[in-house]
């Protein structure tokens, strides 16, 4: 076989480059679930730990949620999007999407969505328990849902940016952040805003509609941009 | 007493011996704690000032206690496994660690569900409450590690170091929180349970908690094996059993 | 096999500087189809380098590569489609088996079969690593399955940087094997090796850095 | 010189040992400044983002002061605790300890003072700004400082078990942090509790002595366990 | 040279177990004073495997490593001091100068002057990369600074990985010759390698895995 001609080839669309980069990652993180759950209990961490830090007088934690749950969002979302490109980067993989031919933008794109599957999701879904542990009324929980939902979405595709910046860098981590936490304040700001508003029982629209722009946005920048990053990352 | 306790050390004799074990523990725990229940919530009366509520006590405080208990069982086996080179120990710490996050899990929902009836909140930041949180979170840092790592030697030591470094650190966490929690002025109701509970209501919770105790030690007994044939599947004995 | 036509890659004096150094001062080159151009030369000579600068990862401060007369500014897919790379690192995953690295890495390029890919790491003879994560392969096993995804990406180009590392004197054979049949259904390959290459078929031309 | 032979060598004490992996972490950092600067800016960051997401009395805020600081603290130091041994395991260094002949104990006992040095010192040095930031009054800023020294030291010898707990594991930084967080609750506690004593001017020895006490447990622990962590992780 | 007196490094009837393949399968072997030998066999046979073993990285689940007939269980000082192993991967600071790198991990063992340092990058004429971070090196030149590590360590055993990967034919005779030097001098050798070693001085035994 080695050296017989070769058959016709079938080449691989776009798309089905997309979605096989997608399958291939949460497979990745599938092999080591632990993975999947730790953005997860760091959320849940980060949400604990204050209660313990401040006075646990139910009334004064209730004030202090909205920005302890988001805060806590916001770093773990960080933390995870350290994750997105390096291992790719370190063993050559990165390299070669560059190589492959396919638009390197959508192979991003295909990553950051399931880079949020993984991360994000889960973290949306486990707040509505974190959120009645610092004492918000059951009245609050869908809205704040909603809202961290939008924020972290939002937030992994900035993280793509932040990670095609930092690529290569060794210990990249924290200059991450650095580079993502000023992109992030809106996101903080609108955001715990929504979640103040839900808990003291107001309508939670306007922050929401602004989230939901910021999250368009991202949409259709950010993988452009981290696609542009990656390129000049490389050489 | 010392060799009788190599000899069940070596996994053929262990498998044996507690496959003969498990039904027995098996069948007496599930008679007590049928009849704990029944004690519990028929015989017993209802609690005066709490009614009815104060009977979740009997899932409660058994699963609280067992969550405690079973992390130092771990602890204890992963020192075994880690100065006497002993597998089986290893196998035990690795069968308990679940069953102890479970024990902690319905620590924690029972007590919360407790909560709401009685301080009309599902959780508060109480000592014991949070203390039982962060037991949680030290079982699942335990399993993380053992399932990140795929070697499996190396799987084990690492936990077991990790096991004997939070045991070190469960009563250090029990009092740091207590003594955070009380230098605030008492926020909620922080005793638990009501006032002197009565034999009528203490008898079942006892033969519950001892019942709890023996079903654990059927699952692990059940679970150890497992590992035991999962680790020793390329070895002798289990080949002729195959065969047999 | 003559080398007939007009050469299909070419590069016209590249210039690379890295740091304060010169690395590649003035290089061309031109490869026919069926041809395999030995880029040879002592460590640090520029070797990687240079195929850096022809995958078009590496931007030379001057001259320029060119593929079918086109020239190659950074990796278009056109040109990017009829190259494979392999680098001195292996771009393996290692929690993944050796089986899913390659149904993605090739999948990238064109729809593969599993039964294809088992065929080919029969050939290069690590069937048994198949299902086994890439972490605990050895060396060469994984240079093995790194080689397999180049086999079977059926590029016009082949760009190898040291394919014999860590290789056995066996699967070295293996390799070379591949490579003249590459070369013989007119394939090209840009190889950076410190031992000779001695090929069944195909044309070998040699190009030394200093 | 290949072949003639050896002269008499001078073989390395194991002090002298410890002091060149001192120097050469140091150096080592100092090569990417931007490192150095990276848990500190995340600490300012930290601390800058809650104003952000409260509704910004400063009153509300002087109550959360502490919880803050030291929250901030804590995450910090835990992210720079993945950096501790990670490049060493990944290029071998590590294996070179082992065999160096060196006790693995002293060399990691220097390896995580000069890691202190580098992320836990400076983040000491800027809080105050922060805690006056924060409304702390300047009364309390020796308190807090003292108390983040002491914390900030002892979690680096727990980020050091955790690092040689997860060492060559994929992604190990959230799985490090899911691992030393709970043994950092403590800390956290009376960390916080002698800032909130300072900040409320009432005498805060009580904590810090135990938040001293609880340093020489660590640094008498700490190396040995995480030796014998760093031996098992290897093979 | 003939192999006189009792051999210092021995190790018996070694097993491992990799997952459920059983790597090594009951090797024993016995080093003397000025006695090289040369693990070989195909890839994945087990040694990388066996020399982790015999450093005391990889603890072998039966058999026992002695030097100089005291069983050695974990790298204990006594057994660690005169060891010096070179793995696949360089364990280089890509941040660092190749002289500081070799000013730490040289000195971790002994004092050393940077005079001395410079003279054997000189020798394996990597000299202009004294000074360049290791990152930029090219991949022989690393694994050239890496080989000056053990060069220096004057320790009596070598335990070589593929020393002689990414070496051009030129540093690759160096290699050779320090490692011929070495045996003279009655150093004791343990190198995996896949080509054959044809060294000055000392003697080669070989010891074939499958
Ligand atoms: C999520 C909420 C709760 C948690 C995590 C929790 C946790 C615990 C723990 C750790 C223990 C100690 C078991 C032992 O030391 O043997 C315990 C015992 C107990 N708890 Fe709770 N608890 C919670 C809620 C409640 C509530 C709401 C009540 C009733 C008002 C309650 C009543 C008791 C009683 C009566 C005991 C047994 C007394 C004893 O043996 O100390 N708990 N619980
Ligand atoms: N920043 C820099 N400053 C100075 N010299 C540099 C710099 N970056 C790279 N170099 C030099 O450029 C050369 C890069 O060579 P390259 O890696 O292409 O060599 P190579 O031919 O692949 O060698 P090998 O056979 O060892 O792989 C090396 O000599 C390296 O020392
Ligand atoms: N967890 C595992 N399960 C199955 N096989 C394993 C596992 N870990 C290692 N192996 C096998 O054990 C062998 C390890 O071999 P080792 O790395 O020592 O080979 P080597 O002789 O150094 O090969 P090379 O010449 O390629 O360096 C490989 O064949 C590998 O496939
Ligand atoms: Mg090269
Ligand atoms: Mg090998």
């Amino acid at each position: 076989m080695l050296t017989t001609a070769p058959a016709a080839i079938r080449p691989t669309s776009s798309l089905r480059a997309g979605r096989l980069l997608f399958v291939r990652d949460v497979l990745l993180a599938m092999r080591r679930w632990e993975h999947v759950a730790d953005p997860l209990v760091f959320f849940v961490m980060v949400t604990t730990l204050f209660p313990l830090a401040l006075s646990p007088q139910l009334s004064q934690l209730r004030d202090v949620a909205p920005g302890v749950l988001w805060v806590a969002a916001l770093l773990s979302s960080l933390l995870a999007a350290d994750s997105l490109l390096k291992s790719d980067s370190q063993d050559g993989t990165l390299e070669q999407y560059v190589l492959s031919g396919q638009p390197l933008t959508l192979l991003l794109l295909a990553k950051t969505a399931a880079h949020w599957i993984l991360t994000g999701l889960p973290l949306v879904l486990i707040s509505p328990l974190v959120a009645i542990a610092l004492g918000a009324p059951t009245g609050a929980l869908t809205t704040i849902m909603v809202g961290l939902a939008l924020g972290t979405l939002t937030l992994s595709f900035l993280g793509a940016i932040g990670a095609a910046l930092t690529i290569g860098l060794r210990r990249g981590s924290l200059l991450l952040s650095l580079l993502v936490m000023p992109l992030a304040m809106p996101l903080l700001i609108f955001g715990s805003r929504s979640a103040e508003l839900a808990i003291a029982g107001e309508s939670a629209a306007g922050p929401l509609y602004l989230l939901a722009s910021l999250l368009v946005l991202a949409i259709t920048l950010a993988p452009l941009t981290a696609a542009a990053a990656v390129r000049i990352g490389l050489d | 007493m010392w060799t009788w306790f190599h000899k069940l050390a070596s996994p053929p004799h262990f498998y044996r011996i507690a496959g003969k074990l498990t039904p027995w523990f098996g069948w007496t725990a599930l008679l007590l704690i049928v009849a704990a229940l029944y004690g519990g919530l028929v015989l017993a009366p209802p609690d005066y000032q709490q009614g009815d509520a104060f009977r979740i006590i009997y899932v409660h405080a058994p699963s609280a206690w067992m969550s405690l208990f079973i992390y130092v069982t771990m602890a204890v086996a992963a020192a075994i496994g880690l100065i006497w080179r002993m597998k089986l120990a290893h196998a035990v710490a690795a069968s308990a660690a679940p069953v102890g996050a479970s024990f902690t899990f319905a620590a924690l929902v029972t007590g919360a569900l407790w909560g709401q009836p009685m301080w009309g909140t599902w959780w508060v930041w109480d000592a014991r409450l949070t203390s039982e949180l962060i037991l949680l979170f030290l079982y699942f840092g335990y399993m993380a590690l053992r399932a990140s790592i795929e070697d499996l030697q190396r799987a084990d030591k690492a936990s077991a170091v990790l096991a004997i470094v939070g045991v070190i650190n469960v009563p250090i966490i029990h009092y740091s929180v207590i003594w955070w929690n009380t230098l605030h002025q008492a926020s909620t109701v922080t005793k638990m349970g009501a006032p002197s509970i009565s034999t009528s209501m203490l008898v079942p919770l006892l033969m519950m908690i001892l019942g709890f105790n023996i079903y654990f030690f059927a699952v692990l007994l059940t679970r150890v094996r497992g590992e035991v044939l999962r680790r020793e599947r390329n070895a002798g004995w289990i080949r002729e059993g195959a065969q047999a | 096999m003559a080398l007939t036509g007009t050469p299909i890659l070419t590069a016209h004096q590249l210039h690379l500087w890295r740091g304060d150094r010169h690395v590649l001062r003035g290089v061309s080159l031109a490869v026919h189809r069926g041809e395999a151009l030995h880029v040879w030369g002592p460590n640090g000579a520029g070797k990687t380098s240079l195929l850096r600068v022809i995958c078009g990862l590496l931007p030379a401060e001057e001259g320029e590569v060119a593929w079918n007369g086109i020239p190659v500014r950074e990796p278009e897919s056109q040109y990017a489609t009829a190259l494979a790379y392999l680098a001195h690192d292996t771009a393996l995953k290692g929690d993944l088996t050796a089986l899913e690295n390659l149904r993605f890495s090739v999948g990238l390029r064109r729809a593969v079969s599993d039964t294809e890919l088992r065929a080919m790491l029969e050939d290069l003879q690590v069937e048994q690593c198949a299902d086994l994560p890439c972490r605990v392969l050895s060396a060469g096993q994984r240079r093995r399955v790194a080689l397999a995804r180049v086999l079977l990406s059926r590029c016009a180009l082949w760009v190898l940087d040291e394919p014999f590392t860590n290789l056995d004197a066996a699967s070295s054979d293996l390799v070379a094997q591949a490579l003249s049949g590459h070369l013989e259904r007119g394939g090209l390959a840009l190889i950076a090796a410190h031992q000779g290459l001695n090929l069944r078929g195909g044309a070998v031309t040699r190009l030394g850095l200093t």
